[in-house]
């Protein structure tokens, strides 16, 4: 990977951190509504995974900490932004929200707020790109918690059956919302909890970039050669709470603080710093642009959009003028 | 026209909607290699082979969250659960996800799935193998629910619903597989909404769907021979969204109205049919309607008492004569 | 008295059951160590320890199923699911297990189940996270259904569940539980069957529940300042089973009833009450009796389109205005 | 174990074999409803492991399968038989079926008909018992199609995180109805599948009451002296269809033909006349005594049963007088 794309995926890292940190400002000014969860801490898992994927090609599903995956498979932030103000050019029309960002042109199938819900929904996108016979693959992003959805078991099981061209990223973040997950979770580590479907899966390290990346380039390979299941699990850390209304009660500061050494933007910052790659001038400049960018471009587009209308809230139960075969 | 039975008919929908579209395909237990408990998938797994007829382990969410998933990038999964007391199980995916994709996604997704589920209470198949589940399915927005109640429909109704871009819950009936009926040779598609008169009438609705169209026929024949009563008898078939207009319609002519159905009545097709009368022509009507309904028990197992429990022509036709104070 | 909010008065409820009998315990998903997500469990975790406080895993179909089995050996499970939505999850153990091992037994298991869950829409969560699933839970043979609209109730119910040796369902609310109202300092209990008129009248009846209850008493205060129109406000309480006597009763004197649902109609808690007016007492109806209903569709996350899919007490006061031709 | 019990065991089986098989008479006979599900060539399965518990102070539970379970749990073949018939003196008063047979007094907890649905419960049951404190333990027989439900991983999770007494055994006998095995599950051998959730686990040969014997012995001490889940595989076969309306074209009359030279009653009864406890002449009159029982008594009991009152359909929907705490 060559400096310019290096510098560009640093880019990347700190615009999520900042889209993010504005969206919790939005929050507390009351723009944003709802369940709000952000990304701060573990940039480097969607990044680098997505990094090393065909964002636009592969189809991807996650949960509700959802904008990072979105806009790193292809959506605008601008229309991730407007979703988050509710607006009719949000990615969803306003009709989803935070949890439910969608863009089917860039095959970014969603946001989902049911923990485990995606798990069968991947799979069957695999199972459409297997019917279709494309060399496409599906990318699912869940966290550690939902591990323990029956939803987990059950779909592992059948992806592996069926040889289903599907890819399990688990971002460890050792929590689910204030349960530790040695608390929920007999087998904490849990690439090991596929053993028993035969998917082949590793565990590596989700704060450095560089090593998400190296290691999603084999489980990427796997699954698009292969057409076969992967599983891989990324260990990482939420540095913000699991929504806006966490208490942050269930675990130490001190944890947090350890956790906030191994940041994944100082950690690549860091690197390129040692080669010479970025200057500290450079980093600053970055952080400045792409700060100007969400305020002038991003949010200035979602306060400036229109709400959607009334009277459409009935459109979209249905498809409108959908197929009817018996008036033919 | 060929005389086929309920499960015949199923099968042919099949067959022909999977014939044309490769992006069709079948999934559920024992479908497969064992032929479909009731029949309606046999031979096409030979046909069409397993990746298009998948037998698949006992997982009734996930396999419902796989047919969910591949219909969202445009194949047209038909799964089958093999009971409705098990789509308990496959509700999650059902409504959290198939129900409200396309309104969640401001209408950029689409999800053309199809759930086809034998509904209703057998013969002593006890508590949990007896439920009826129309109420669940057609409580939550997002759905499209239609019940057939003969091969025709049986065979219109899964043509239609494999085409729809809306999720489909098709609601069967075990005690109807082998059910005979007249089925037209020619392909055709029967509607996802608006009810049909099944037996013109004037001195009264009758409102079934289902199984219980057959009770109602039953009674209004009945009802003619023995009293001269003409009871027109309604068939709901799409159950969401409720055809209203159609309903009041046939209650404008007639004046009285009954619901049967085979459910217990509690938030129930009776409730909802009445709900619906007392706001669209409340002051035509010249007597309270009625609902002939289940007993509100889970399903018991002795035979007695399981007929005590679902109800039938005779109850049918005992309703009407109430009503008609005859 | 005293005053206190509807999570306090919960609380207060658990914690004098558990410390009562040692065979009541709570579980659900971040209900120990992190308090829980409405507060209503806060502290009991310190008190009676993770063997009676039992923070779960994300699993809710089993470790209902958890739930059920303890109680079927006689402990006292108070199973939170955090949000109703998830309930799709836990239907499978709530509805073929719960709500049928008594009856299926023969009455030889009894089964003290006591399922908590707030069932509402809150502020823009989204269609995921806004299902009013009441109809789901008041459908099925075997459940009982409350619903407390108070923080007395709050409290009263959940100590009467936790006694009642039936599965019972108590469905909260997500935006009441900072609601403050009096809750009287002696133990007492709130009955499980009931509805309780919480403001009487003469010109017409507003049944609502839960946080309809709010809606109509506001509704009824204008229109009895604005019109001297005196409505007469039911809080249905308990949805199973439906006091039939009661709803009559107060139509019988009134004649015009309105329902007031926070859920979409088809099928619900307004329907089944037009269909047991029409049953019990069509012909004392002096006008169409009236559902004043969420919309049909999934809850979108766009604030004043969720405005528009709710109702609220303004939709009440003009339905009733309607209603009495005001 | 002497002579005396290894007779009484052989007799329980072959009493087992007899009771099905009159069963699926009386099924023909439009005797028996519903769906009936036998267990002949199982029998060593349930009565082996029953054997090394203790049944009426045990908790059992199991699927829709559930004969044999529920009389060597301690219950009267007469109200199983009765229940059969749907009669109010049988177990379940007549409203539960073959499914659902229930007998609290021997702690025999039911027959459930919903596939993997007694996961949870089994462990609702340990769960009581630990609170309660007694030496109890809780044992859930199921099937191996059973295990691709997301209870079997939800419920394997919390058993071992909560260390409760239960003890799950499961029947491998290599069909869930029509799907053999290996067409609906990754790892054919069900022991290795709870791993990921730390349960002390083992397979043997199911058919040999010996084998499972000695199995269940280690298992049952596991759990009641350990107080924490163990998991047990037993090789078997069923004999007989599905349920009654089985078609057998999924299997070979071959495969059934090699499991029949297995049948667990041959198999016993061989090693006892091999060791000379019982004699050809022994095992006839066994058979002879057990055919007149069931005939004479048990399904002239339940016969001759009365009908439950069609009057008391709504009973036991609610418990009867039951508190009301609210009216004191
Ligand atoms: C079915 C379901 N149960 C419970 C919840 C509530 N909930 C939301 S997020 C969450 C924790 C999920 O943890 P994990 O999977 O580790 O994801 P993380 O938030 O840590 O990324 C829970 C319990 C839910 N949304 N859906
Ligand atoms: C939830 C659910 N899904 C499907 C069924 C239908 N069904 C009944 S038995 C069975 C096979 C179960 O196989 P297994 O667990 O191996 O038990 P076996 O009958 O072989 O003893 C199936 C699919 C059911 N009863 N419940
Ligand atoms: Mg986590
Ligand atoms: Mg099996």
């Amino acid at each position: 990977m060559d400096a310019t794309d290096q510098k560009r995926l640093l880019r990347e890292m700190l615009f999520a951190r900042r889209f993010e940190e504005r969206c919790a400002e939005a929050y507390q000014e009351r723009q944003i509504g709802g369940f709000l969860h952000l990304y701060p801490g573990q940039e480097a898992c969607a990044i680098g995974v997505l990094e090393k994927a065909r964002p636009g090609h592969d189809y991807v599903i996650t949960g509700y900490r959802d904008h990072i995956h979105a806009i790193k498979s292809g959506m605008d932030p601008k229309a991730a932004m407007a979703e988050l103000y509710g607006k009719e050019t949000g990615c969803s029309r306003g009709r989803g929200g935070s949890m439910h960002l969608f863009d089917p042109t860039c095959r970014f199938m969603g946001g989902y707020a049911l923990v485990g819900g995606p798990f069968p929904l991947a799979a069957g996108f695999a199972k459409a790109i297997q019917m279709k016979g494309g060399d496409e693959i599906a990318i699912c992003f869940l966290g550690d918690g939902a591990n323990n959805q029956g939803t987990f078991h059950e779909t592992m099981n059948m992806a592996s059956l069926w040889q289903l061209p599907v890819l399990f990223v688990c971002e460890n973040n050792l929590y689910g919302i204030g349960t530790a997950i040695e608390r929920a979770t007999v087998e904490t580590s849990q690439y090991l909890r596929v053993a028993p479907y035969k998917i082949p899966a590793s565990q590596c390290d989700g704060q450095d970039i560089d090593v998400v990346m190296s290691e999603a380039e084999k489980a990427v390979t796997h699954v698009r050669e292969k057409r076969q299941p992967y599983f891989l699990e990324l260990m990482t850390y939420r540095l913000r709470g699991h929504s806006m209304s966490d208490s942050g009660a269930y675990r130490s500061r001190d944890e947090v603080e350890q956790w906030a050494r191994r940041d994944p933007i100082s950690i690549y910052r860091a690197r390129l710093e040692a080669a010479n790659i970025l200057a500290e001038e450079d980093f600053q400049k970055m952080d400045t642009d792409i700060q100007n960018e969400i305020e002038n471009e991003i949010v200035r587009f979602a306060m400036e959009s229109p709400e959607p209308r009334v009277e459409d809230l009935e459109r979209y139960v249905y498809v409108d003028g959908g197929p009817k075969p018996w008036l033919k | 026209m060929a005389e086929m039975m309920y499960w015949q008919a199923i099968l042919r929908a099949h067959d022909e909607e999977m014939a044309r579209d490769p992006l069709v395909f079948a999934m559920g237990e024992d479908i497969g290699v064992a032929g479909g408990t009731y029949k309606a998938t046999t031979g096409l797994f030979a046909k069409y082979g397993e990746q298009r007829v998948i037998d698949t382990p006992i997982s009734e969410n996930s396999y419902t969250g796989i047919g969910v998933g591949a219909a969202m990038l445009g194949c047209r999964p038909i799964v089958e659960i093999m009971s409705v007391n098990f789509a308990w199980l496959a509700m999650d995916q059902l409504m959290n996800n198939a129900a409200k994709v396309h309104y969640m996604s401001g209408g950029r997704i689409r999800c053309p799935f199809v759930m086809r589920v034998p509904g209703g209470t057998a013969h002593q198949l006890g508590a949990q193998h007896s439920a009826r589940m129309e109420k669940v399915f057609m409580g939550i927005s997002g759905l499209r629910v239609v019940t057939p109640s003969t091969p025709r429909d049986a065979y219109g109704l899964l043509k239609s619903a494999v085409r729809c871009d809306d999720p489909v819950v098709i609601i069967e009936h075990e005690s109807m597989y082998n059910l005979k009926g007249e089925v037209p040779e020619s392909e055709f598609f029967t509607p996802l909404e608006g009810c049909e008169t099944v037996r013109p009438g004037t001195d009264l609705t009758i409102f079934a769907y289902n199984i219980s169209v057959h009770w109602a026929l039953e009674a209004a024949g009945r009802l003619s021979r023995e009293l001269g009563i003409e009871a027109e008898v309604v068939d709901l078939r799409a159950l969401k969204p409720l055809d209203r207009a159609g309903i009041a319609a046939s209650v404008r002519r007639t004046h009285r109205a009954l619901v049967v159905e085979e459910d217990e009545a509690p938030v129930g097709v009776g409730s909802e049919v009445i709900a619906i009368l007392n706001e669209e022509c409340f002051f035509d009507l010249d007597a309270a309607p009625v609902r002939v309904h289940a007993r509100d028990v889970p399903i018991p197992y002795n035979r007695q008492l399981e007929k005590a429990s679902i109800p039938n022509a005779g109850e049918v036709f005992a309703a009407a004569r109430r009503i008609l104070g005859k």
